[in-house]
């Protein structure tokens, strides 16, 4: 049996329904259709009632999930796609995420946002959003970049009784395969070492895991072995498994497919060398996509964002630093 | 203007209506005389940030609060004061949230009338307007769902500038799609801040929108508290029998700042010189004094009664201390195994 | 059903509507077979992300397209390739987008529906529905403070789906507020993606939208071209004339899946044997066998010319080299004195 | 004569409506009635048709300014607060700073958000959003912080061909004043220092730089003396500023109101530490809000942002790592 990112998303759907009667599942074409991506195939036949057609109003979902969350339920939210969440984005960061704050009233709503770059995705169907999202307090960041996190991390989301954004890679959707499903996991908040290594640490999250870890191998080949470490949530960050990798390895690399300007890479290396600067041999470095919007054909989408390729130009040349 | 048949016996549906009038007029009296101490706490500096008060909206919003239920869902806004009493919150909330009181509901973090108790289902506001109702949606699609929404409503207020905002749009057409049982109540006070309703929309009426929403529609004139108690009783009735979502439109005039920074100079004579311009305060009393339902000692009474329980009670929140930084948690997450202890906000 | 007075001679006015018709006609049909090629290029894998047609819905999209002039602003939809051609798009341009042509206007930044030329009034929208509105709007408002908005109107399209967003709401409020000369299109072809009008919107028609909005609105048999030129061209005329803005509603039914990936399996059998499921192409041939202004043959020999015009460019442009990622500027902003040379994107 | 930075923008709009019939104003209240800070009071009555006021609809109002650009007009925005951008946010970053990079046709809107907290203010009228702002690609983000920027970088930002978001500080709208408008400024893009010193640089923008300017004299007493950047832009950012300055004291404090996950202050040292690692003799460090929504009250409002006490601290402490 073999299991994608996608089967994993859409199963631990079908077992959060199926454990927990408060959950239910509410966007666009979610329904008898199952979804744009089919995360939710099945799903509406199989708990009628409970996987809910949306109209076009990214607002409004986020708005009725967080009423439904005061209810005692735990809505998950499906976007289309990432990009379309800036038109539910006020719901999101001045309401979901401040009512526990305001109110002591919990917010256990996961929204579920299909993320990141595809060839010929273009500009509105490509973005990584997670930065701005945990740039607000009051919200959970997830980014799996595995089929056992997809899964493992998708129903820690549904438990957890603080709102997640939950950033599924579109990328990895068909491209990730496993044999089984996990049956237990790391603890939310604990990155994972991906990869063991000795002389270099990277730090990256979702879909360019898989990169990072393709790159490593070339570094291998140069003699190399890098250390990566799977963020797993960008927020809360888990700084001190960073360290304590950097502290093994010396030297810091970080790897992100979002825009460069004060993302996750900025974070991890503003934590890092506030708290463990003696520790870098090197100077910290980041890799992320260039600054401009997603584009559509892919030529230009490849040299947008950071690949294996690029990703082992920057290893060497921060090893050789 | 008595409603019509309230109940099979018309004097029990009189006799109905008058109690129902008496309770929304006190709640309107005990909003106003709040509104004006909350003013002039303003005014001597003891209340940071804005005061916003409810002043000619009182009978529109005490007659929607003695309509609802506890059970029910309200989702006031800024000009609320006197629907919020009538749905049951209690005046140390508002004072302790405006004072700042830790004690309050938004125990110090949030102020004025972003206050509420969402398990008690009274929501507290955040300023984007528009963006409480779909909310209530939620709430009650989640009751639907949880298979106890019975016979309860959502009533959601709004002011008729809210109405331009993306959001109101899309709860609207969320509720009509999915038939809830929601109250939708505009106030329209011809002003948004100082935004005249021409620059606001360009339909004569508002209420003009209920159908493309797949909503009941309703007009009734904002000062009168007979009106708006029949109207908004309709209404609701509707809603609770599963009608599907209604609409209630209610021109009025703002007799205040749009915040006691402002000094309202912008509103129309003409406005205020006419039927919108009355104060729906002194018309009920005049209604109530002509029908003998309370007389106007009995009026004076309680006003003087209302008066001393509100000094009281702003006595009392004055002398709780105020919110201590160093022990508060700082921390916006419910699950304390994923608060971040390295984020950045202090020197590590 | 002929126009009742289109000038003060009837046979003018005959004359005139012929030629419309003929004319709309060509660019449904060049539409309509532009489509299916491109619908074959993405089945053998030529082209990068997703395909969208506008099958069946080519009579109310080339007839708004006929209405519009040269200094108008068009704002097309996903739907819209007929609409675009009569507007005065070349095809290239559509041919380019899709393949990724570094030579197409969005020089292969942007594909496929995205494209556009907003200095030509031809705007390139963004994914997000309804967010184009404003955009026209703004268009307009801009000329008329610059005093040269004249009789040029603004032409947006929307899918029924479309019309739950908040942007579209705002915009619509927007421009009634203004009084723009704002043509608003909504072609209600039963489906957004696979969500069908029941879960989308409660009323019976969107149309019942425009009062609300201080819009005339109008309904028009969306597969029926000769009521499609008649209604567009009247609201056309409305808002060219000073009358304000104007909504057209359109039902009719999407003849292919949401995008060339999408089987739409689920689509109710019944609504394909309704009027609703008439093929407009169909229609509109028949009238114009019957009425004698085109004979079979014509129109056949139209399709096998636009067919060879079709072939001949997309065969131009896969000639064109693919863009080139270290020619790239890399650069969002225009202003070259702000471009941010040390971001992060590349190691120092 | 007195003027302070909220005249400063009064007066920068005055004069680039007289100088410029390309630009408009339009934003709710800003029309009779001088918008709720009175920015633009007198304007409407002065320049008839071209301060207009918008409904409450910040998606529209922002959809128009992009129309209006594409038409050869220069419209200024006013956000009421800057908390309010969130609903217009999807037209900002997803149209207007993509625009130009897809059409070649430039964007030049400039969108004012009255920014930051003020004593009562409470979680919905105090933001500091340049970050989110800042993380998309194709918008300028300007920060002024004294009454001279407040109007010369207005003034810039109107002429500039790109979409610039504005932050103006409400706290410093009546706190600061300058005896007289400047005649000319440092050109966009650049950081300006605000204070010399050797012993540490100090790397903030917006109000913070008045804070941090007063933390400045209590490190003074103590025998420091303290350099302040004011960045003025945060995006484009001047790196090569900061890292002179901290070429000069070898230590690195970046101070943001903002809240602390991925903002300009991690971008500061990410790039510094990328660029100058071996220029720095401690760890850089950061000060910023702390990571929940802006209080109401006044005594846990003070508590929450940095303060020339809380700065001077972290100075402090840095200085004696
Ligand atoms: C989305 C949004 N934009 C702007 C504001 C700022 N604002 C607060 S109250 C107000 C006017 C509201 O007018 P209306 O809805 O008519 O209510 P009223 O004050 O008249 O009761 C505005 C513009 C806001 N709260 N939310
Ligand atoms: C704000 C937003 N949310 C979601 C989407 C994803 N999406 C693209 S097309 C579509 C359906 C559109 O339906 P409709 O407006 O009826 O147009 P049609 O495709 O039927 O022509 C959806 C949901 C989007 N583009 N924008
Ligand atoms: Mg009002
Ligand atoms: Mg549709």
């Amino acid at each position: 049996m073999s299991i994608t990112y996608l089967d994993a998303i859409r199963e631990a759907q079908d077992r959060a329904l199926k454990d927990d009667p408060r959950v239910f599942i509410y966007g666009q074409d979610v329904g008898a259709f199952g979804g744009a991506f089919k995360a939710t195939k099945n799903l509406a036949a199989k708990y009628p009632g409970r996987v809910i057609d949306a109209p076009i109003s990214e607002d409004a979902m986020v708005g009725a999930a967080i009423g439904a969350a005061i209810e005692g339920m735990r809505p998950i939210i499906e976007m289309q796609f990432a990009d379309f969440s800036t038109v539910g984005f006020n719901q999101m960061v001045n309401h979901a995420a401040t009512l526990y704050w305001r109110t002591g009233v919990p917010c256990p709503i996961t929204i579920r946002l299909p993320s990141g770059g595809t060839s010929g995705g273009g500009p509105f169907h490509s973005q990584s959003l997670e930065t701005i999202y945990a740039h607000f307090p009051g919200i959970v960041v997830m980014t799996p970049a595995t089929v056992e996190d997809a899964y493992g991390m998708l129903l820690s989301a549904v438990a957890i009784d603080d709102p997640v954004i939950f950033c599924e890679h579109k990328y990895l959707y068909y491209h990730l395969k496993a044999s089984s499903l996990p049956t237990e996991s790391l603890p939310i908040g604990k990155a994972r070492i991906a990869r063991q290594g000795r002389d270099l640490t990277v730090v990256t999250y979702s879909a360019m895991v898989h990169e990072c870890l393709a790159a490593a191998e070339v570094a291998r080949d140069e003699g190399y072995e890098v250390e990566i470490v799977d963020l797993r949530t960008i927020k809360p960050l888990d700084t001190d498994t960073v360290v304590a990798s950097v502290a093994r390895t010396g030297r810091l690399l970080c790897v992100g497919e979002a825009w460069p300007w004060g993302g996750v890479s900025a974070e991890v290396i503003a934590r890092v060398t506030a708290e463990a600067f003696d520790l870098l041999d090197a100077p910290p470095q980041r890799l992320n996509a260039k600054d401009t919007p997603v584009p559509y054909h892919p030529n230009l989408w490849a040299a947008h964002r950071p690949t294996a390729q690029s990703v082992a130009q920057s290893m060497l040349r921060l090893l050789r630093l | 203007m008595l409603p019509t048949a309230v109940s099979n016996d018309p004097l029990a549906g009189v006799a109905e209506f008058r109690d129902q009038f008496i309770r929304a007029y006190r709640f309107m009296l005990h909003a106003r005389l709040l509104d004006e101490r909350l003013a002039s706490l303003y005014r001597s500096g003891k209340i940071f940030g804005g005061v916003f008060l409810g002043r000619g909206q009182e009978a529109l919003s005490a007659g929607l609060g003695v309509c609802l239920r506890q059970g029910d869902v309200f989702a006031p806004l800024i000009r609320d004061a006197a629907g919020r009493l009538a749905f049951g919150e209690h005046m140390i909330d508002s004072i302790r949230t405006y004072l700042g009181s830790p004690l309050g509901p938004m125990r110090s973090r949030d102020g004025n009338v972003h206050r509420g108790r969402p398990k008690e289902g009274l929501l507290p506001m955040i300023s984007h307007l528009g963006a409480m109702i779909s909310v209530v949606n939620g709430m009650l699609m989640a009751r639907r769902m949880q298979k106890r929404l019975g016979t309860s409503v959502g009533a959601a207020c709004l002011g008729e500038g809210g109405t331009s905002t993306g959001a109101f749009h899309e709860a609207l057409n969320q509720a009509g799609v999915e038939r809830l049982p929601l109250v939708m109540v505009i106030a329209n006070n011809q002003y948004a801040y100082s935004t005249p309703t021409n620059r606001q929309f360009a339909c004569d009426n508002l209420v003009e929108r209920a159908a493309g929403y797949g909503f009941d529609g309703h007009t009734v004139d904002g000062t009168d508290l007979g009106e708006c108690l029949e109207t908004l009783q309709k209404a609701v009735d509707n809603a609770r029998s599963g009608r599907g979502p209604q609409m209630i439109v209610a021109p009025l005039l703002r007799l205040c700042g749009h915040g006691e920074h402002d000094d309202s100079s912008y509103i129309d004579p003409r406005l205020k010189q006419s039927e919108l311009g009355r104060d729906c305060l002194e018309i009920a009393e005049q209604r109530l004094v002509a029908e003998g339902w309370l007389s106007g000692e009995e009026i004076g009474r309680s006003r003087s009664e209302l008066l001393a329980a509100i000094d009281e009670t702003i006595s009392t929140v004055q002398r709780e201390s105020a919110p201590n930084a160093s022990a508060e948690s700082w921390q916006a997450l419910s699950t304390v195994s994923l608060r971040d202890m390295s984020s950045g906000t202090e020197m590590a």
